[in-house]
């Protein structure tokens, strides 16, 4: 690229991905997440002593996008696994990468007595409500009216309940650090969850807390939207029903 | 009387239906039949194929070594199947994608310019009715009409009307496109 | 003479477009160039427009974009890492 | 011949569940299943019956166990990993003998392994895959004609016996589309009585479910009364297909999809002069063993074939109790030999 | 009792109870709880309808102490099997009777969902701050500093967190109608706790929504304490950390 | 001999396992084997190593996981329902190759059954009662000095195959008292270095640890690879015990509390003139199969003893093949034979 | 004569002797008597200040009480059911 | 020599704990030794009872079918364990809860008054070390100053002054109540 020679590259991937392709749909925001995973680590320097706990979800492969370490969990389980290495292994810097199927509802027990005990553990909770890897099933976060492959005619909040908010839930609890929610359906919010998904990194590193990132995704093929539309839903009906921001600083 | 197909391409071409409206033709024919999906990773995206055995007696292995038709809708799709193809067996090659073609001369290869013809009945999308009429062709065991009537099955309600007309069409122009028969 | 660049990985490219929408001097377009896996690919329609401000590669899923600017201003983007 | 329909292995093991009077269905997402939830997610309400997707595996077989107390036809279905979490619940259920129907639609393992079709979950299911002595009915069918018809015996059978039943399917009989004859629908009002079922203690003195006995004796006895109505099942319920075993000098044992394809090679070595013979069990439990030990007496050799590193096999071995020799050949990890690749290793036998 | 033909009975054990004596430990509030539910059944004339889930723990045999179908369930699932009572018989009243480590330890996922559901069920949760029936443990509740079997030193807050707080958890949730929390340490709260299980069954029967009814519980032998003493330190600390009243109440 | 200290199974378990350099483990209660996890909650983290009380069984094997994935010697145990609930974690640990030692102090079944002494948990440990084409290395202790030095071996044979290890204990083992004399204590720093372990990738390439692999090929291949291990373990890790059995006519087989009462069956029947051995299978997977059908040419008659309806009894008819009667005797339920019970089935044989 | 009397079923009694700090008149106490389980039963010690109030009744964890009044003052206690 | 105790009791009257210390006993004499409780229901309350081998060589069964000895401190023990007795053992009955006596003639009986020996020592908590005492005697294998030791062993440090006193004393007191050996 001789043209780019009086130019400095001001956006790079980061150095802690590797370079294998991700297995997402076009325009899903897993890979977003993935990347600002990594420019976190790289911003921390912990590339080194970081490890990727990688859910059974469309993130199944996570462990293998980045330069770290990484282990895959079973489903659900994701906070138990990441629990037993950082105990195993206080030194390291813990990630558990978990969608909304995984952490909210066959890992709910996991998930809250992780955050209760407060482990030292960073969980990054990617809420797209559905079940994208299993081919679009309603989520416990799937809203109200939504329809998915096993609610072919809309939630029905009578029989199936409310979509549940868990950065709420969770912040119910005494331990955790750091709760927020964020979303990432326009480059404001890309800024801002970078930023959160750092300040989580940092209070693990720094000061051996919990925190839950959860962030609003989308699912362009759960959904049946093309990707830009899916962003606009999130701005104009996801955020409403879980409001961004963030629910617990302790740090 | 046993006859193995298998249509393959990216995801979205639609060889997966296609495939199944051969399987209900067959069925509505009073044949046995299978359709079998490479119901591949639990991931999005990538490619597709499904094998269609009909028979008129009860059919084994729905895997077939070496299918009598092969339908490539992309390069990828004919490097993978090429090779397995029964000795005088079909390969539709989609021309409109593919440049390259069979380099075997036990096989008889058809050329179908599947997304071309579509596109001529002002319909993208039914490429694969196109490769379909094709496939019906080749084999040579079920009437034309025999898909149509499965097609419209298959496409339900929706297909009433002119969507049913064009898919109809695209149904025909592959047939007629084709050689009968196998090799 | 633009003031930024930004350079696509066609293989990695998926077409999903956000990184269309997320320009906001419109220096980007889907081409009709497919890729091997099939997918369009996203591609300077207006290179001239570049201000390099890497909004479009913070928003690419696939991190299929890398964006170059101008030494002279090369303060680092938020959220990207160099 | 009944109007036939094209559906998957998946959509007719649902549609004839319902037929056979299922009314509540526990299930949660987990491929290459997912369309038995979808299907009864659609179908079951509208039959008056109770679809809940429930958080997990483990919610959904505890939620058939209140179902299958409260005496409604009860079914869940799920693939390898989440049997392997429904294991506690289907111990309590055949403990506390309530009738259930389980599909496990299984896939490539351990762990996570993959989703393509594999046989690696035998030994889970017909020896007891959960703790303490019992035993599922467990039906291995080969064809969706098959998987619709089984699904119903197994409402029956389990209602008959008041024990589990399993479905142990796979990948590609769920996902593969076949024409299939469904059963008449009947209505769950004109099926026996649950005398011992919980629909409230009125005009009757309470009934209670429970696998629960402190007493080792009264556990004993709980036990042996649930082992006798097995003897009855291993005397009464046996089913398994022949096919070409009268002449038969070789012979092929697989069971499923497996079996389904070693029909095919059964055709292909007959073509060759080979006189091959197949024995399907249908009832992987109870295991046919005494009619393949008949069989065994009149061969050079018995080949098993699974998609497994040889589960079945131990019962075939037990079956022919060194009568001839037992040869296997399995793959694993979703890996489906072609006929051909059995056919060498018939020709290995041979 | 000749002298008892001048008196009328006030006070007679509840029909809905069978004979069998329970086999509680002297003095242990379960026994209590279990005369409350057959009190609240007899008001409601529901015997004939109702089913009870009794759970693993010392309650195990909590089916066999009602003239009602009851079932056993498994450790932590009586609010799953509970709910697949109810989808199959929605005429039926059922009642899941739990345990803490059975409802907020092993069971947290299937309470959650539960409630998060709106299941038309009553959850009577039994929050005595400690595994009884295995000899001690500590359960989710266990107070900060409290010894058990399994924290010999004491619950540390540090690696085991601080106690869960069941029903603030669940008055997070959207569906249930009514959550309430409710002790048993003298005649008074006695009679409240039996005044909110009576509204939680008639909740079920009448609005047809779940309800949840913490009972603080006191657990002489697991706690080391005669029974007047556990109920003066469930005075004295335990409704500290637990506070007692209605949470939510949408009836 | 080194001193020795009067413990429960329960204990001497857990104390070797510290002694064996396990800083990690995850449990949650249950009767019999409470005093497993009190033991490492008052002495692990004196050593320098983590436990936790898990949320659940599920939580505790997943934890196992992680801990096991990092590299660190780790342990859970449970008695059977508890047992069920880890099995897809069992079959994740197997799938990702992580060493890990499980305890199983078995209890009456199935469902909740009772807290007495039982083996019918036999098939879920030895066949794999998780999904898939897995195996653990089953150890099967009858004294309490056994059950430490097995758990001790179990660390060992685990990190050297990668291959998880299960002790079949049960409620009597778990709870009675023996003297012991305990393994000396390793520093979990001399043990060999795992390097594929998950520790930071620095100064080195990521390390994953997965039991995923979507490609059937890769997944056969990573089977295939596993089973080799297996074959490997048969081959080399073989351990049973022999009692009288040089001059045996008759030969009862039983494992863990079954094969010590037998032992006093051998005495009193040697006694009344019976020619009587035992053959107590220690490893129950690798299952004896060749040395106990050596000692079937020579007996009239295999009498199978379990605290089951009959599990063993189908390796130990697998490994007879025929060549003499097989009898079984067994009680269920938690009800345990007595030498004289056992010596009533052994006259019935003679 | 008393208003009240609450009649102890021995074989239940587990001597927890909550009904005798229940009873706000001092009427109960654990006796010497030992039932055959071994507990110690609780017994109306001074039976003459019993009002039937019921607390005993209500408080006892098993079920062990149950108490009668005198006609006239016959309005049911609350909590137990009649 | 191999001999088998029964400790059998309502819990809290100390059974399990009297068994273990001639556990240890044992073990400290260089015997070889069981001690097997019916660790019973998962609940509280109800009987225990315990069993104990000695020996000189390796244990079978920790499971006897005919003890040698039964100490039964309370009526249902008796009732529960009497039969059991091999024939030539000895029955110590806890005469201070017990007025029955064995009606069998082929087994020794001991009528020990345990819980008033302690009551006279000034703490009857101890009932089951005299009870132990007595158990020791009749066994006859075991020296008494095995048993105090155990006994100190077993209680740990809090047993140290006077608790570890009154437990001695009422080791022999139990000791000295009882004739030698089995019948
Ligand atoms: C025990 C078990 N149950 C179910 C599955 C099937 N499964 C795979 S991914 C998934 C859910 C995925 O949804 P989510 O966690 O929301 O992740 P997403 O794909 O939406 O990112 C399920 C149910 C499994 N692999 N294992
Ligand atoms: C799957 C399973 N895990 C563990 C146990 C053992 N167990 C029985 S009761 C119990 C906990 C009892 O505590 P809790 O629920 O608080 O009830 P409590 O006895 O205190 O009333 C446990 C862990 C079991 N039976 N099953
Ligand atoms: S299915 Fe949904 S969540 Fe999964 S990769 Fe595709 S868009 Fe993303
Ligand atoms: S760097 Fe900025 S201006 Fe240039 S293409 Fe990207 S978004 Fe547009
Ligand atoms: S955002 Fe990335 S993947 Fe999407 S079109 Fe642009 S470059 Fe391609
Ligand atoms: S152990 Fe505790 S909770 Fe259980 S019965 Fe005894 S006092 Fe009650
Ligand atoms: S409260 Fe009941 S059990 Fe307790 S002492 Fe009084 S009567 Fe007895
Ligand atoms: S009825 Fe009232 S006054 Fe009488 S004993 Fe009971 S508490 Fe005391
Ligand atoms: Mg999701
Ligand atoms: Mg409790």
């Amino acid at each position: 690229m001789p043209e780019t020679q009086t130019l400095t590259k001001v956006f790079a991937r980061p150095r802690s991905l590797t370079d294998k392709r991700f297995t997402y749909c076009p325009g899903c925001h897993h890979g977003l997440i993935t990347r600002i995973l990594g420019s976190a680590i790289d911003k921390l320097g912990i590339q080194e002593k970081t490890v990727i706990v990688a859910p059974v979800g469309c993130a199944v492969f996570a462990y293998e996008w980045f330069r770290c370490d990484g282990v895959q969990a079973a489903h659900g389980r994701a906070a138990a696994v990441a629990t037993g290495i950082k105990r195993a292994r206080p030194d390291l810097t813990v990630v558990s990468y978990q969608g909304d199927g995984d952490l909210a509802a066959i890992g709910t027990a996991e998930t809250i007595h992780a955050a209760n005990r407060g482990e030292a553990i960073t969980v990054i909770f990617v809420n797209n409500q559905i079940y994208g890897m299993t081919g679009g099933q309603m989520a416990p976060t799937t809203l109200d009216g939504q329809r998915a492959t096993s609610c072919p005619e809309g939630r029905d909040p009578a029989t199936m309940g409310h979509p549940l908010r868990v950065a709420e839930l969770i912040a119910t609890l005494a331990a955790p650090l750091y709760v927020t929610r964020q979303s990432l359906h326009d480059a404001k919010h890309i800024a801002q969850a970078t930023q959160a998904v750092e300040k989580a990194l940092r209070y693990q590193v720094e000061k051996r807390g919990y925190s839950l990132v959860e962030i609003v995704a989308n699912c362009p093929t759960g959904w049946k939207m093309p990707p830009q539309k899916a962003n606009e839903h999130i701005a104009g009906t996801v955020t409403k029903v879980f409001p961004l921001g963030d629910l617990v600083d302790r740090g | 009387m046993e006859r193995a197909v298998v249509f393959a391409g990216f995801g979205g071409q639609g060889v997966l239906l296609a495939g199944k409206i051969l399987a209900r033709a067959a069925m509505d024919e009073g044949l046995e039949v299978t359709w079998l999906p490479s119901y591949g990773p639990e991931m999005r995206g990538g490619t597709a194929n499904c094998t269609v055995v009909l028979s008129d007696e009860p059919i084994g292995s729905p895997i077939v070594e070496s299918p009598d038709v092969v339908l490539a809708m992309n390069g990828p799709s004919l490097d993978r199947f090429e090779s397995r193809v029964a000795r005088g067996g079909t390969v539709i090659v989609n021309s409109s994608l593919i440049s390259k073609r069979p380099a075997r001369d036990d096989v008889r290869t058809v050329a179908l310019p599947a997304n071309d013809l579509a596109r001529e009945l002002g319909e993208p999308r039914v490429a694969n009715m196109v490769a379909l009429g094709a496939v019906v062709r080749a084999l040579g065991v079920l009437p034309l009409a025999a898909a149509t009537g499965a097609m419209e099955a298959e496409l339900g309600a929706k297909a009433r009307g002119r969507l049913f007309e064009v898919n109809r069409t695209a149904l025909e122009r592959g047939y007629a496109q084709t050689g009968a028969g196998l090799i | 003479m633009p003031k930024g660049k930004a350079v696509v990985d066609a293989e990695r490219c998926k077409g999903c477009g956000l990184c269309v929408t997320a320009c906001p001097f419109g220096v980007l377009e889907l081409s009709a160039t497919y890729n091997s896996s099939g997918y369009p690919v996203a591609a300077m329609a207006h290179p001239e427009k570049c201000t390099g401000c890497a909004l479009c590669a913070q928003t690419c899923p696939d991190v299929a974009i890398e964006v170059y600017r101008e030494k002279a201003a090369s303060g680092s983007a938020a959220g990207g890492s160099t | 011949m009944a109007q036939r329909q094209l559906m998957t292995g998946n959509e007719a093991m649902a549609e004839a569940a319902i037929r056979a009077g299922c009314r509540a269905y526990f299930g949660y997402p987990i491929t290459p299943q997912n369309e038995i939830l979808e299907y009864m997610a659609s179908h079951l309400p509208q039959a008056g019956g109770a679809f809940v997707q429930a958080e997990s595996e483990v919610a959904a077989i505890n939620m058939c166990y209140g179902a299958a107390a409260a005496g409604v036809r009860t079914m869940t279905s799920s693939s390898s990993p989440g049997i392997s979490l429904k294991l506690e619940g289907i111990s309590y259920l055949a403990g506390a003998d309530l009738p259930c129907v389980i599909l496990n639609v299984a896939r490539g393992g351990p762990g996570l392994g993959n989703i393509a079709p594999a046989q690696g979950d035998y030994f889970q299911a017909t020896k007891g895959g959960g703790h303490g002595d019992y035993r599922l009915i467990v039906l291995a069918p080969s064809t969706v004609q098959e998987a619709a018809e089984l699904a119903t015996l197994a409402f029956d059978l389990s209602d008959e016996y008041r024990v589990p039943a399993l479905l142990l399917a796979d990948g590609m009989l769920g996902q593969m589309l076949e024409p299939v004859a469904l059963p008449t629908p009947r209505d769950p009002g004109s099926l026996p009585p649950k005398p011992w079922a919980l629909t409230g203690a009125a005009g009757r003195g309470p009934n209670y479910v429970a696998s629960f006995a402190l007493d080792p004796l009264d556990l004993r006895d709980l036990n042996l009364k649930r082992h006798a109505r097995y003897r009855e099942i291993e005397a009464r319920e046996l089913r398994w297909e022949e096919v070409s075993t009268s002449d038969a000098d070789l012979l092929i044992v697989a069971y499923g999809t497996m079996g389904r394809i070693a029909k095919t090679v059964v055709r292909q070595a007959r073509r060759e002069g080979i006189r091959l013979g197949l024995f399907r069990p249908i009832t992987v439990w109870p295991f046919p063993y005494a009619p393949l030990g008949e069989l065994a007496e009149r061969v050079k050799a018995v080949l098993t074939v699974e998609l497994s590193a040889g589960q079945m096999w131990e019962d075939v071995r037990l079956a022919v109790e060194g009568r001839c020799p037992t040869p296997f050949y399995g793959e694993m990890g979703g890996v489906v030999p072609t006929p051909s690749d059995i056919l060498r290793e018939v020709k290995r036998c041979a």
